[in-house]
């Protein structure tokens, strides 16, 4: 792999840039493998490339129904962060926060991770004490953060108003570390480093059957014929129910539509990522000058990537009320992706009934700031055939336990 | 009784359409077996009105009966008579299952009137408000803005529509706003 | 340099000048003109700089699908950034100013990335700006969003309103061009009710700008007489500056109306948000014009073909004195008529077919203009403006064959149609070799809730581009709308008379051939600076569906949504893989076809009618005493009632003295109340309930616990037995509406046979609690009929009667430990009894109390609170509560769930009162920290504080919380953590902090 | 933005009156029953691309629950029945069948 730099462009400049060569080879699949994931989203790669660096598996394909990073990875609001309340969920991301810290070079393609901190609003005595909760629990996760007065608040975002007369800010669970990425080069950056080690990425191959022996898995069969394998990993968002229904299971889970809007571009004026969820909103200001804003799922089960207007409407006049400057903006774009929500609003990461089968899917709103530590924990789940001390918590056995990881407790909301 | 007081004490704005609070009502919902002959009889006799068909409201020489749900009314009458009238239906309703219960006082009631007081309405709730399917005698159950309500239209051109007491200011305003000058669609007249 | 035209303007109203300021420059205008052709008559041909190179950039169309004519306009409350130039109308006093560009639009510091352009290709940051690590962050992206970004952040409180509406209609017909003006006769003589928009403020589209003859009529006469035609129609309703802004499931439509955009200083909404539900939606929503791809196709001065004809012919605008017109189709042959005609030069017409053009072509030659064929442009000359164009052979490489001076181009490449409301309910396209466009396939329309299509396209944006055929395709849809409807309509297309048109060919590069030092100077997207350069480089680096190439280059992501760019990138990457166009795929649209107003979504919704606020009947007092409130749900409750100079905390402890001392009020009325009636009451009860509710008497009391099927406590209230068939539940403030349907959904859904009606009466009452050791006087002393003694209401009974002169239910319960009662009263009469109160207790002091005095003398008590003691994951076990748990019963919601192992096992948390060593306050929120760390390096941790107060009545800090071991742990101390990293000690003690033996409340 | 007939008022509801209720015809498991059928019962969904059966409720109209059918890619309606049911009507089967022959939901066909 030719390696980027500001130097690689100066060099391809001179030749008017035709000596780029392709970020992943286009292969043809083989007949088997060690490892199939199924998948090329942001967990599907990042599960690939983890296999790789900390297990040496690379005899492994990657196979997408459409194209990689066109799911869900590519339709998010980037936002990272890890001041989630309960243990297991913080160890997940703030693993997965920290990777991103160092991603960029760690894949060497600027994934644009930019730590410009996150603030989750506390509008009610309630949330107050919530994210008071969160706090203590964080500073015995592991995980910075703070809780702030109203006056930092506002000298973070200034363009906010505290003083709302129905819901004035109270304070703010501040995570200084906590930010956004650019999505697409995620998915990109990891699919170009699986493709250096080796690894097939298989694009346009959709999976129409998982074949399977005596319990155990044998390999699936795709758009491109059978192919073999020792191991799956299944890490659909929002087709995990499709799979497991070829691999012959069911799964506590259910997919919606999830939407998330973009005005159009103006000059800086937010500098961090800003979540209310007392009036269920979330905004923060892509590089290109967008407030890209983001709301909440519908209620029933949809895979048409098209969620219900209304839910729009509900964010779009929280923000105003919130940032009342949003109200003279214009939304420039809407759209939706379909996400899997399960039970307990957390993921699983675990085995499957069928054997050598696993799985990683149920994130629900909160994929993309995962992606690095669910890759890392699936990577480690398949090669070990066993759940490592990341994902211990995650399996679905939890649900026949009653052993729930319940995040919407501290007055939060997993986005 | 006499430090009985609605919600807004008979607000009213006046703009394309005017918006009154009404005042006090007295309000019975009703809960049981609404195809039962007791049933019928029971709001014949308190209200002298026919049992409405589905969402309809019928109006009687001692108040209106609305249809809330299949097993579910809503009568309408004077502040003062209520009691007498839950006490009357129960008595008539004796022996069946069946629910009586005062909620006047939870209740706010508005009328809207004028010539475009249909397009008031249309801009808060996903009803079809035209005339044709919005004829007098219709009594619709929806939302407006952000709560429930109900809401029908009086032989006079006149709407009333009815929502929790709590929510009394926050309609009230929705109406005003809705029915200030400049504001007129033109669509629904 | 552009000018006006003293003939020409039929939208123009001469009589009425308009003044107006660009950049603090006063200019004038007429009534009619957009604030694009106004800009333009001033000779105000550059506008604003492009999104990453700082380019020039001018105006290149004159309708919705203007990519570089944006403006910050106006001031203030109404500062809107990133308008488009070429849909705002003018209007006396408007002002507007340039964007993206510091310190001014002539010279621009940000231009110097423009001379950089070779180092700046398509996805050049993915490839470096990694080192240092921090430096991203610190260093390059703050560069890079100074330099990004468009119009500048709106600073004040937006001074307009807006407003919804909601219609219903059978068929909405989106665009009021010739194609929707006939398609809604065709709809509307069936007499189905049709709703016709237009964006603009005029109807009949661009038809009469293109000419033609429709029934034997000039085709502008035809369209006057078809908007006769309808305006007479009662069941047609027609709207211009209402936009259709998106089509969703189910026939939903949103009509963007923009009703006083033009005339701001009017009273009335600014927009209006129409949220139409119809049967059958016709896009007649037209096609749009293609540039072509040359090297300095965006430099001001370049313009599409129709938006030249326009500027002339709508707006008697010239956009050039010498204009070079370009092409690969007929239709800018029109343009090149219309300018001559109007007495301006047109040196040459580039056509790059080799065959040339048809009948307009003649007609251009015969009035003198000179016309090459299979001729192209190699490069525009001119910086800030136009000067020259080179010209080669369109088969070449590019090499000069001469150069011709001009200020400005007219560049055709084709016309698309507009495909974007078919698709946005997922309608499919299809490729249309000989127009070299996408357009809707009507084998797969959107589909509706019966399955069936229901949007069918009309006129250009469904393929057709000839007068002829849009006018037939247009009343097609329409009488195919009203059949779909259950109408008949038997209107015929008229007959259409116009000039024969040759074929087009489609030409994606010019010249064909063009190097790579051309490729970089030929835009695609003019806002984001795409090149067909940076496309190519994307392809050839592997992102190769569509998808990945407009990601990687930015292409069509601009404020236009690529309405310019689309296809000519689609049409460079299908080039580049060399596979064919419609293999390549297309983009999805997403709505809105052009941006709208945030405002507008939002609604009325803001300010006081933001959210419902719900105020109890007693509400105006709590705000006459000033008291501090907090959310609750939509309601307001006083969280206390401060006094001039006394800090909240003060206020609580005077409250809670008060009231423990002498008499307390506390406004109940939040609390949920439901009627649960029937013979089954009783059975139902008992499964809702942990408890056993069936054998409480009637004129008693219980509290009674209620748990989801998850096991997870969700709800605590009083639960009071009316008569032998009816009880009443209270819930908890947040809980009413949905404890209200929890029951129902059980009625209805799973136990259907049984006899049982449930009402939900929260607000039928003004609830009042009368607490201290006083109560029983303050209530005797209002006189009437009820005997509130200790024999007469018994702890744990309720009673109805006469308090005074009002109508009571009293119930002998206490959530504070004292003597206390609820009295329900009609809500009417809420506030008349409250006052009634205050006077009788004044002689005790009595004063009101709040949610947080509330809160703190119960957790004295050691009384759980949901949403404190409960989170969703806390089951009546845990709070130490088996004795509300019903032994006898088989079966209740939740026990099953309890059952399961890790609910059923000893290692839980479990409830325990907490005193810190110190008598400090616990933080809220704190950990009892444990020994080691687990497996992920997390501290491990045995607990968890739940309510934690300072406690007036024992002046010290209380707290109740989880603990691992629970009661077992007495005496044990432990260690909360700090989030400063230090921890605080407490004891594990009983959680009843106060008056154990409860003779407080038994008096 | 769905619109669903009630089958108790027959309002043409649109979204914003209604209330989604989760998967239909879900079979309680109370005290007594196996844990894997209790598991089933509360978390297990069937969660189809396809034909799906589901529960709503006309939460701001007349406030009853009642069932639908409807496909969750193409959000086609083949009906809306009563909540008093534990199975779809027959007259819906055979409209789903008519469209999805062979369409299976569980034991339903």
């Amino acid at each position: 792999m030719r390696r980027y730099s500001a130097f690689a462009i100066a060099r391809e400049a001179a030749r008017y840039h035709t000596g780029w060569e392709r970020a992943w080879r286009s292969p043809e699949p083989k007949k088997k493998y060690d490892v199939i994931i199924v998948g090329a989203g942001g967990h599907g790669l990042a599960t690939a490339f983890y296999l790789g660096k900390n297990f040496g598996i690379t005899n492994v394909a990657i196979i997408e129904k459409g194209w990689l990073g066109g799911g869900n990875t590519g339709r998010n609001t980037t936002i990272i962060r890890s001041n989630y309340l309960q243990d297991p969920s913080a160890a997940l991301y703030e693993k997965a926060r920290s990777l991103y810290e160092t991603m960029s070079q760690d894949l060497n393609y600027n994934v644009m991770f930019s730590p410009r901190g996150v603030i989750m609003l506390a509008q009610t005595q309630h949330e107050v004490r919530g994210y008071q909760r969160t706090a203590h629990a964080n500073a015995l996760q592991g995980v910075k953060t703070e809780f702030i007065g109203p006056e930092r608040v506002k000298e973070l975002v200034p363009i906010i108003n505290i003083d709302g007369p129905r819901y004035p800010v109270l304070g703010g669970l501040w995570q200084e570390r906590g930010g956004t990425g650019r999505h697409d080069a995620v998915a990109w950056g990891y699919a170009r480093a699986c493709s250096d080690m080796g690894m097939d990425i298989i694009q346009k191959c959709e999976v129409i059957g998982v074949r399977s022996e005596g319990g155990m898995v044998k390999g699936v069969d795709t758009t491109k014929g059978p192919i073999d394998c020792d191991k799956l990993g299944l890490v659909v968002a929002g087709n995990s129910g499709a799979l497991a229904d070829m691999a012959g299971f069911r799964l506590p889970m259910e997919s919606v539509a999830l939407q998330a809007l973009v005005s159009e571009p103006i000059k800086p004026c937010m500098d961090v990522v800003v979540m209310a969820n007392t009036v269920h909103g979330y905004m923060s200001q892509s590089d290109k000058g967008e407030m890209v804003i983001g709301g909440g799922t519908d209620g029933f089960n949809n895979y048409t990537q098209r969620g219900s207007f209304h839910h729009i409407e509900e964010t779009v006049r929280a923000l105003c009320e919130t940032f009342p400057m949003v109200s003279r903006l214009k939304m420039l774009r809407q759209w939706g992706g379909i996400v899997d929500v399960t039970g307990d609003r957390s993921p699983v990461i675990g085995k499957t009934p069928l054997g050598n089968c696993f799985i990683n899917a149920g994130w629900g709103t909160g994929g993309f700031k995962a992606i690095p530590g669910g890759g890392w924990a699936t990577a480690e789940l398949i090669a070990k055939g066993e759940p490592g001390p990341l994902s211990a918590e995650f399996g679905m056995e939890r649900f026949i336990e009653g052993r729930f990881i319940d995040e919407s407790v501290a007055a939060g909301v997993a986005h | 009784m006499s430090k009985a007081v609605s919600a807004l004490e008979g607000a009213s704005f006046e703009g394309f359409a005017k918006v009154e609070e009404t005042g006090l009502r007295g309000m019975i919902t009703v809960r049981g077996d609404l195809d039962s002959k007791e049933m019928a009889e029971a709001v014949k006799a308190v209200n002298g009105a026919e049992m409405p068909a589905v969402r309809k409201i019928v109006h009687g020489e001692g108040g209106s009966v609305a249809w809330m749900s299949p097993d579910e009314l809503l009568v309408v009458c004077a502040y003062e008579e209520a009691d007498a009238k839950v006490a009357a239906m129960t008595e008539a309703l004796a022996g069946q299952h069946a629910l009586v219960v005062k909620v006047s006082d939870a209740r706010a009631v508005f009328r809207i009137s004028g010539e475009a007081a249909r397009e008031v309405i249309a801009k808060l709730a996903p009803v079809d408000m035209s005339p044709a399917a919005f004829p007098a005698g219709e009594f619709r159950r929806s939302r407006v803005a952000q709560v429930a309500a109900a809401f029908w239209l009086n032989e006079d051109g006149s709407f009333e529509m009815i929502c929790f007491r709590s929510v009394a200011q926050y309609v009230f305003d929705l109406l005003s706003i809705s029915s200030e000058r400049g504001g007129e669609v033109g669509f629904l007249n | 340099m552009s000018t006006r035209l003293a003939s020409g303007g039929r939208l123009l109203n001469k009589g009425k000048q308009l003044k107006f300021s660009f950049n603090g420059k006063q200019f004038t205008g007429y009534e009619g003109d957009s604030l694009a052709s106004a800009l333009l008559a001033n000779d105000q041909m550059m506008i604003g700089r492009s999104f990453k190179y700082h380019r020039p950039r001018g105006v290149v169309a004159s309708g919705s699908e203007e990519p570089n004519g944006l403006v910050n306009l106006g001031e203030g409350g109404k500062f809107e950034p990133n308008q488009r130039v070429t849909t705002t109308e003018l209007f006396d006093g408007l002002t507007c100013t340039s964007q993206n560009h510091w310190p001014s639009l002539e010279f621009d510091i940000g231009a110097i990335n423009n001379h950089m352009t070779r180092f700046f290709p398509a996805g050049f940051y993915y490839k470096t700006f990694m080192f240092p690590r921090f430096a991203w962050k610190h260093v390059f992206e703050p560069i890079v969003r100074q330099s990004a970004g468009l119009g500048k952040a709106p600073q004040d409180r937006d001074a307009d309103t807006y407003e919804h509406f909601y219609a219903f209609v059978d068929v909405v017909v989106i665009g009021g061009g010739i194609a929707g003006l006939q398609a809604a006769k065709a709809a509307g003589a069936s007499g189905a009710k049709v709703l016709l928009m237009e964006q603009t403020p005029h109807w009949g589209g661009r038809a009469p700008v293109d000419g033609g003859e429709v029934d034997g009529k000039p085709v502008a006469e035809y369209i006057d007489g078809l908007v006769a035609e309808l305006q007479a129609m009662d069941n047609v309703t027609m709207r211009n500056r209402m936009m259709g802004a998106g089509v969703y499931d189910h026939g939903y439509v949103l009509g963007y109306e923009r009703v006083n955009d033009h005339t701001p200083m009017n009273t009335g909404p600014r927009h209006r948000l129409w949220r139409i539900r119809t049967k059958q939606i016709i896009t007649a929503t037209g096609a749009i014009e293609r540039p072509l791809s040359f090297a300095g196709n965006d430099i001001p001065g370049v313009v599409l073909a129709s938006a030249v004809r326009d500027y002339a012919v709508d707006y008697g605008v010239s956009v050039g004195d010498r204009t070079v017109v370009v092409t690969n189709n007929d239709d800018a042959y029109r343009t090149a008529i219309a300018l001559k005609k109007a007495g301006l030069e047109v040196p040459v017409i580039l056509d790059a077919r080799a065959s040339g053009g048809g009948s307009l072509a003649d007609e251009a030659k015969a009035l003198g203009i000179r016309v090459e064929n299979g001729k192209g442009i190699a490069k525009v000359k001119g910086g800030k403006r136009v000067t020259g164009v080179v010209v080669c052979a369109q088969a070449g490489q590019g090499a000069m064959l001469e150069e011709i001076k001009c200020d400005a181009v007219a560049m055709s490449g084709g016309w698309s149609p507009v495909v974007h409301l078919w698709s946005h309910c997922g309608g499919k396209l299809i490729w249309d070799d000989a127009q070299a466009h996408f357009r809707p396939d009507a084998a797969r329309p959107p589909k509706g809730a019966n399955g069936e299509g229901f949007v069918i396209p009309a006129g250009s944006a469904n393929g057709p581009l000839e007068l002829a055929g849009v006018v037939a395709d247009a009343n097609a849809a329409g009488v195919a709308a009203a059949k779909a409807v259950g109408q008949d309509s038997s209107v015929a297309a008229p007959a259409v008379a116009e000039a024969a048109e040759a074929a087009m060919e489609p030409v994606w590069l010019m010249p064909q051939g063009a190097g790579p030092e051309l490729r970089i100077k030929a835009w695609l997207d003019y806002q984001n600076d795409v090149k067909v350069s940076d496309v190519r480089l994307a392809a050839q680096e592997g992102y190769e569906s569509v998808e990945h190439t407009k990601r990687y280059t930015t292409l069509g992501m601009a404020t236009d949504q690529g309405k310019l760019s689309n296809i000519n990138g689609l049409a460079t990457l299908a080039g580049q893989l060399n596979a064919p166009i419609p293999e390549v795929g297309t983009t999805t649209f997403r709505p809105p076809y052009t941006p709208i107003s945030m405002g507008s979504i939002a609604g009325e919704a803001r300010d006081a009618v933001f959210q419902p606020l719900r105020r109890t009947p007693i509400h105006a007092y709590h705000e006459d005493e000033k008291a501090f409130f907090e959310p609750v749900g939509h309601w307001r409750r006083p969280y206390c009632f401060p006094k001039a100079g006394e800090s909240h905390a003060d206020a609580v402890k005077r409250e809670i003295n008060q009231t423990r001392n002498s008499v307390g009020l506390l406004d109940a009325s939040t609390l949920g109340k439901i009627i649960v009636k029937g013979p089954d009451a009783g059975k139902f009860l008992d499964m809702m309930y942990t408890n056993m509710m069936s054998t409480l008497k009637p004129g008693k009391c219980r509290y009674g616990l209620m748990c989801n099927e998850n096991g997870f406590l969700i709800d605590d209230g009083v639960v009071a037995r009316i008569d032998e068939d009816t009880f009443l539940c209270h819930t908890t403030t947040g809980g009413a509406e949905r404890i209200h349907g929890w029951m129902e959904d059980w009625l209805q859904c799973e136990w259907w046979d049984w006899k049982v009606y449930t009402a939900n009466v929260t607000e039928q009452y003004a609830q009042i609690a009368v607490v201290g050791p006083n109560a029983r006087k303050v209530i005797e002393k209002l006189g009437g009929e009820m005997d509130v003694s200790k024999e007469g209401l018994a702890f744990m009974e309720w009673k109805d009667g006469k308090i005074g002169e009002f109508d009571a239910r009293a119930y002998r319960i206490s959530f504070s430990g004292e003597l206390s009662y609820e009295i329900a009263v009609p809500a009417s009469q809420g506030r008349a009894f409250w006052d009634a109160l205050m006077e009788a207790g004044a002689e005790f002091g009595i004063m009101p109390y709040g949610t947080e005095g509330l809160h703190v003398m119960r957790a004295e008590k050691g009384f759980i609170m949901i949403g404190d003691e409960t989170d969703g994951t806390v089951i009546p076990q845990d709070l130490n509560m088996q004795w509300a748990i019903s032994k006898k019963k088989e079966d209740f919601l939740g026990k099953r769930a309890q059952l399961r192992p890790f609910m059923a096992s000893d290692d839980r948390w479990k409830l325990a009162g907490f005193e810190t060593v110190d008598g400090s306050v616990i933080p809220d929120g704190a950990y009892i920290v444990g020994t080691g760390v687990n497996a992920n390096g997390q501290r491990n941790v045995q607990g968890r504080v739940t309510s934690t107060y300072y406690s007036p009545t024992l002046d010290r800090g209380i707290a109740m919380g989880l603990i691992d071991g629970g009661m077992k742990r007495l005496g044990d101390v432990v260690e909360f953590n700090k989030v400063d990293g230090s921890t605080v000690k407490a004891k594990v003690v009983d959680p009843v902090f106060y008056d154990k033996d409860g003779e407080k409340q038994n008096v | 933005m769905l619109t669903l007939q009630c089958p108790y008022c027959g309002v043409e509801a649109e979204e914003t009156e209604l209330h989604a209720e989760g998967e239909a015809h879900l079979k309680r498991f109370g005290p007594g029953s196996s844990d894997d059928d209790f598991e089933g019962y509360l978390f297990m969904r069937e969660n189809p691309k396809g034909v799906h059966f589901e529960r709503w409720r006309h939460s701001n109209g007349c406030g009853k629950f009642f069932h639908a059918a409807r496909c969750t890619m193409t959000l086609e309606v083949f009906g809306t029945y009563s909540a008093q049911t534990l199975e779809p009507p027959q007259e819906i089967k055979d409209k789903i069948s008519a469209k999805y022959p062979g369409w299976t939901w569980r034991e339903f066909a």
